[in-house]
């Protein structure tokens, strides 16, 4: 195990990057965010075309790049950075990761390839330390009820359903799905209806295990979030003169800057690691790294980016004064993003309810 | 000698005595401020009785239930530019100003924050030139709310060039329907446009509108700005109550969403809003009978940081509500709805409360030096002409 | 009510300012707390003959000044702020107000004159939210067992025992009385023991209340505490110069200034109040504003008050450099003194928990 | 070409199998040295084999067991002294200094700190004057650890007040023997004496004592004091261990103690613990075979706030028994006793953790200036000679 990027994951980086500075800045995600279709389908076609980033977890067998978790982190990474409104958390994460569990080999090829693109439809709130509320009901093999706060569900053909242990397969054609209006402008929220759905059960699922490989990789979006945050506000204040002076030489921000330099450092070790454990969750069973291990890296990873996430995106639109407070400058689209992802798949108390758990700190009786 | 609270109380009465409440909203107005009702403690004949200022309260209670003027409409012109007009116009100045700006008939906005001059106001860049006996006004400002429906403006611009930044300054009122004023929305991260961008291209102001001398601008602005820090974050809150109390009736609706993580926090918060807000009391009972002072700036910045912890935790306490935001749409509007929008509003909302009126960078550096005597750093743009200055 | 100190409270305050500059200057304190005796018994004497803050809370029919928790609390600012090693707290507070409850008149009156000092023997870490642990026992009238950590028995001449509901009155030379070394040197704690030790029912004490009345009152010496460290540290930094500048004209000095400041503002007020309420209480059945109340503005104050005071103290150590970290420097006496009260009639969590029920704030199922 | 692991694997097997462990201490620690086994990195013939750095791993395995050195009170030759002569000391001084410094035979101290120059180091008064072959030495040092057994000190002086500060400054190795030489003992907020002060009235000092050019003093330290903060809050620790470990056994072993306020303060920081330590492996990695680089001040930054936001809490923790105190004697120690001593003393100590080698400022000020690039603030001392400087 290394916390350091191989160059393998610095190659993966730069194509990632490379892609997204030509087709995702900032002005063309602020102008999509406003429009009907917050998605950026196309960017995300070549993403899975030229770069394969959607088959990153899938097995060679199956069309995928057989790569790992820590492969997943780094295009994480990169997407955070640039707030991209695109499915990869969603569909080459965490369905497919339900899916690899399952091992439903068909789907998972056209996940892929990217021609398919699906979504697990549970509340972006869900917690892996809860059982998921049980909103959904199955009679005869179709559906009815309702999940609401699904994230990528607007832009899925495929959508998975976990219902009790049971993960159920529906076409998004036969469901409503209603986006309202969200928080995170590049990660829009629905709601999903189903009405005498018809589904199709492909196997039994352990929730926890994949939100918690969820939370885990989340961290790496947040440490690009973070990283964006803490490079962007660099350059304004260095550039930025008030009483003469570039705003970056007066000692009070020097200083707070140097802080959140240190969290973000820690929030990269944090992610890093829990990528490195995450990589080795493989197959139905989990085998690998103690499953206490993995999720202990994951929810130490978790909090700490989810926090780091917030603290230096509001520290940025501080640090930007007025201008941070403007519709036209991007820092708020990850400040918004931050603060969603703090509540995504179990808000930094629930993980540190858990890290009590996994690392013996029992709580008051 | 003053009016003490009997013959304040007395003058309210025998004003209610001669008018009547019931009749035309602005009529009413006028004649109470004719009848020095309108600030107890301005001068005679300026809606004032000469009295001491907390006797308005007296007043007030006097006139409760009869027609009142808006203040979140007028906020700029009753907070900022009225003591300033006070303290630096001239006779004919006050005698126009100041009864038209308090009945309302006359709004008023603020031009002094620019795109290039935020912290440090007195580097601003918009000029006005002397022409005879008028002046020319060209430049940008921001952050100006109430902009288009404002009839007036307080406005600092640069009239000297070659003289170090805080001497080459003019206070103007600057007419808002003047040729050449243009104002357009400037739309926040919450959605909205509270504010505006206004920009200044040839605008023509009688010199009659200057307010105080030429070159004293800096200083006139100082009175303008010390009142509106007292202004904001100086309002009474019951125990419990204000932004802390939304969140506690978030907490108290949703057992479900309770942790133990989010509850302490939450207590955490809540003991620091109640001593913010005992020291707020403190304060108003010191500065009952006197001028604000640089203390105030300790309020501002307390309430920032906890009206930000506050809405921060009221969205996360939500959970999956906290994904969602009630509304998106761009359109202006003249106030702050805290109360009234959604979670997501007011987590945004609140990230300005540091940075609007003073940042709390600026707040920290005014109670070092101010309040606890602590030196200035060193200056690099003390003795330099304007024009000379890095930017 | 007013959170502002009257005309009389500041005479107050400038008699004893004055007396502790004569006679209890930081040196004079350091030298005692390394001799046999800490506490500055002739001092006392004298605070008590010529000032009278022995009978502060004591009614005028007992020899008393008939004055209230809110000239208490004035005194106890002050010598917060000389870290003075006197058993004012201890007795003309806890001991008194204790015997005020039960209405023991003579004693209160010797107490009245600072001629006899009492103690109430509860550890100085008891909670007022907890009941008091059961370690002493009372048969055919005489004591048996232990209690730890009693602040100002060694200098008590009658001891105030809470066994159970009832109060006993204990001569302190019946008592064996083992001071240990203590973390706070102007107020070491000692071991009680008990053997046989013959004792008199005086009353019924409500425990709760008069902890609650010491830890709202405590929240005042806290404050002194930290105006000693702000002021202390701020003069130090006007002086010292690193860099050929004031250390205190680094902005990020100055800053940390601010936050400091604001902080004591802040205790002030909650302090005030809490003094203000607590003034309240009077007599057996504590009549006055409602028991809520009073109970809140002492959690409130007692929380804020102890982190602001240990908060500010480390500050100071920090911001004087290396000699804040020496014996021959005062500041470690406040220091050790703050983190010594943070434990003392509850800690802060313990007085946060308190709100929470006094303020409809319910914790988790 | 440099040795490999196989390569220092073998010189290790060959030198135990020529030196028996079980006989004389010295002579064996003596023998490591001259085989070139004591900082493998070090050039031959100077205790090391010119290999990489992190190849002294391989040595330590395979001598484990034989006879150590004592890292705790060699901790200023071996982390400070040490690499500094390495860099810039002649061949006769390297050859003469360090392999006594590494066996252990002559113990080193640090003559840097000053009453007037903490946290600015290089407005130091100490002077040394030139007396033909010989510097005379008079000042004030503080803060030296060991300096009552120590043979020799690193000293820094000044040479030269007509020059700005940084430019005056020469560095030395001071023989602790001279007379003139006055070793106090200095008492610590934890009651016992760790440092020293030590006065040098008249300390005559040869030019062959002289370490680098003469006001090259202040290029020569920066070297010493890139490693001390290396060494500090650079060794691995395991999860959930050091510090915050002690904490969390104080935490299971009292299950009365438990509260939801200090269980969430203990979650956190057992978090914050666990990134720092895995930011500190990641570091490590990175430098593994580097030079310790600004970075690694942030780790110090960061074992700083831990320590002290840990030991508070376990002292609050324990409630009765955090009120008092293991031992308030005055006495000498001569190293840390973290894990040995009570709450109350951790607590204490730790206080010096954001203070010595570096205060926390000045670590975040060169993680500002060195490790992201932003502006210095404006300089009053640059080009002003020391003498005139105000102090």
């Amino acid at each position: 195990m290394t916390l350091l990027y191989t160059e393998v994951e610095e190659e993966l980086r730069a194509s990632v990057r490379d892609l997204l500075a030509d087709r995702c800045g900032s002005a063309a995600v602020l102008r999509r965010a406003e429009s009907e279709a917050p998605y950026d389908m196309d960017l995300w076609k070549t993403l899975s075309r030229d770069i394969g980033v959607a088959g990153l977890l899938v097995p060679e067998e199956y069309g995928g790049a057989g790569a790992s978790a820590r492969e997943v982190a780094v295009v994480l990474e990169e997407l955070g950075r640039a707030v991209a409104p695109l499915p990869f958390l969603t569909s080459s994460v965490l369905a497919t990761k339900a899916l690899l569990q399952v091992g439903e080999e068909d789907l998972i090829q056209e996940l892929a390839s990217g021609e398919t693109t699906a979504a697990l439809v549970v509340s972006l709130a869900a917690s892996p330390y809860r059982p998921l509320p049980e909103t959904v009901t199955v009679t005869d093999g179709v559906l009815n009820g309702e999940i609401r706060a699904v994230a990528g569900a607007d832009v899925a053909d495929v959508l998975l359903v976990p219902v009790g242990t049971a993960l159920y397969q529906v076409e998004a054609a036969d469901v409503r799905i209603d986006v309202v209006p969200s928080l995170d402008l590049t990660r829009p929220v629905a709601t999903v209806t189903f009405s005498d759905t018809p589904g199709e059960a492909i196997g039994r699922l352990d929730t926890r295990r994949v939100l918690n490989f969820g939370a885990g990789l989340l961290a790496s979006e947040q440490l690009g979030v973070a990283e964006w945050c803490l490079s962007t506000t660099l350059s304004y204040i260095k550039e930025r003169h008030q009483f003469a002076r570039p705003v970056g030489s007066f000692q009070a921000i020097k200083h707070r800057m140097a802080d959140l330099w240190l969290d973000v450092v820690r929030a990269r070790a944090a992610a890093r690691n829990a990528a490195d454990l995450l990589a080795t969750d493989q197959g139905a069973s989990g085998e690998g790294e103690a499953t206490g291990d993995r999720e202990l890296a994951a929810a130490v990873a978790a909090s700490w980016c989810s926090e780091v996430a917030v603290h230096v995106a509001e520290e940025s639109v501080q640090l930007h004064g007025g201008i941070g407070m403007t519709w036209e400058h991007p820092v708020h689209l990850y400040l918004k993003r931050a603060k969603s992802t703090e509540i995504a798949f179990g808000t930094p108390g629930a993980h540190r309810e858990a890290v009590a758990a996994l690392a013996d700190l029992p709580a008051p009786a | 000698m003053a009016l003490d609270e009997k013959a304040v109380k007395e003058r309210a009465a025998a004003f209610l005595a001669g008018h009547d409440p019931a009749g035309d909203r602005l009529e009413f107005l006028r004649a109470r401020f004719d009848a020095g009702l309108a600030w107890v403690h301005f001068p005679e004949g300026l809606g004032g009785l000469g009295a001491a200022r907390e006797l308005q309260n007296v007043v007030e209670r006097e006139l409760e239930g009869t027609p009142q003027i808006n203040p979140g409409l007028q906020t700029i012109g009753l907070g900022m530019a009225a003591p300033t007009i006070l303290t630096f116009g001239t006779d004919e100045q006050r005698k126009r100003f100041l009864r038209p700006l308090w009945t309302g008939e006359e709004i008023w906005c603020q031009l002094f924050s620019e795109p290039g001059a935020g912290s440090d106001l007195a580097t601003l860049g918009t000029r006005a030139v002397r022409d005879g006996d008028e002046w020319v006004v060209d430049g940008q400002k921001v952050w100006t709310s109430g902009a288009h429906h404002s009839r007036w403006a307080i406005l600092v611009a640069r009239t000297d060039v070659d003289v170090p930044k805080h001497r080459g300054l003019t206070y103007f009122v600057c007419d808002m329907h003047a040729p050449g004023v243009e104002v357009r929305p400037l739309r926040q991260i919450t959605g909205e446009a509270e504010f505006n961008e206004v920009f200044l291209t040839g605008v023509r102001l009688g010199d009659d509108l200057r307010l105080g001398e030429v070159g004293d601008g800096w200083r006139v602005a100082q009175t303008t700005l010390m009142n509106e820090r007292v202004a904001i974050g100086g309002a009474p809150v019951r125990r419990g109550g204000g932004v802390v109390g939304l969140v506690a009736d978030t907490w108290r609706s949703r057992p479900e969403a309770r942790t133990h993580d989010l509850h302490q926090r939450l207590l955490r918060l809540w003991v620091e809003a109640e001593v913010t807000r005992l020291a707020g009391t403190r304060l108003r009972e010191q500065l009952s009978a006197g001028q604000p002072g640089p203390e105030g700036s300790g309020m501002k910045l307390a309430f920032a940081d906890l009206n930000q912890a506050l809405s921060g935790l009221d969205v996360e306490l939500r959970g999956e509500e906290g994904l969602v935001y009630d509304d998106w749409t761009f359109r202006r509007s003249d106030s702050v709805d805290f109360f009234g929008r959604g979670p997501g509003y007011r987590y945004l909302r609140a990230k300005g409360n540091s940075i609007e009126g003073g940042t709390s960078e600026i707040l920290r550096n005014i109670i070092a030096e101010r309040v606890l005597g602590l030196p200035s750093e060193p200056r690099v743009d003390k003795d330099v002409p304007w024009k000379d200055l890095p930017r």
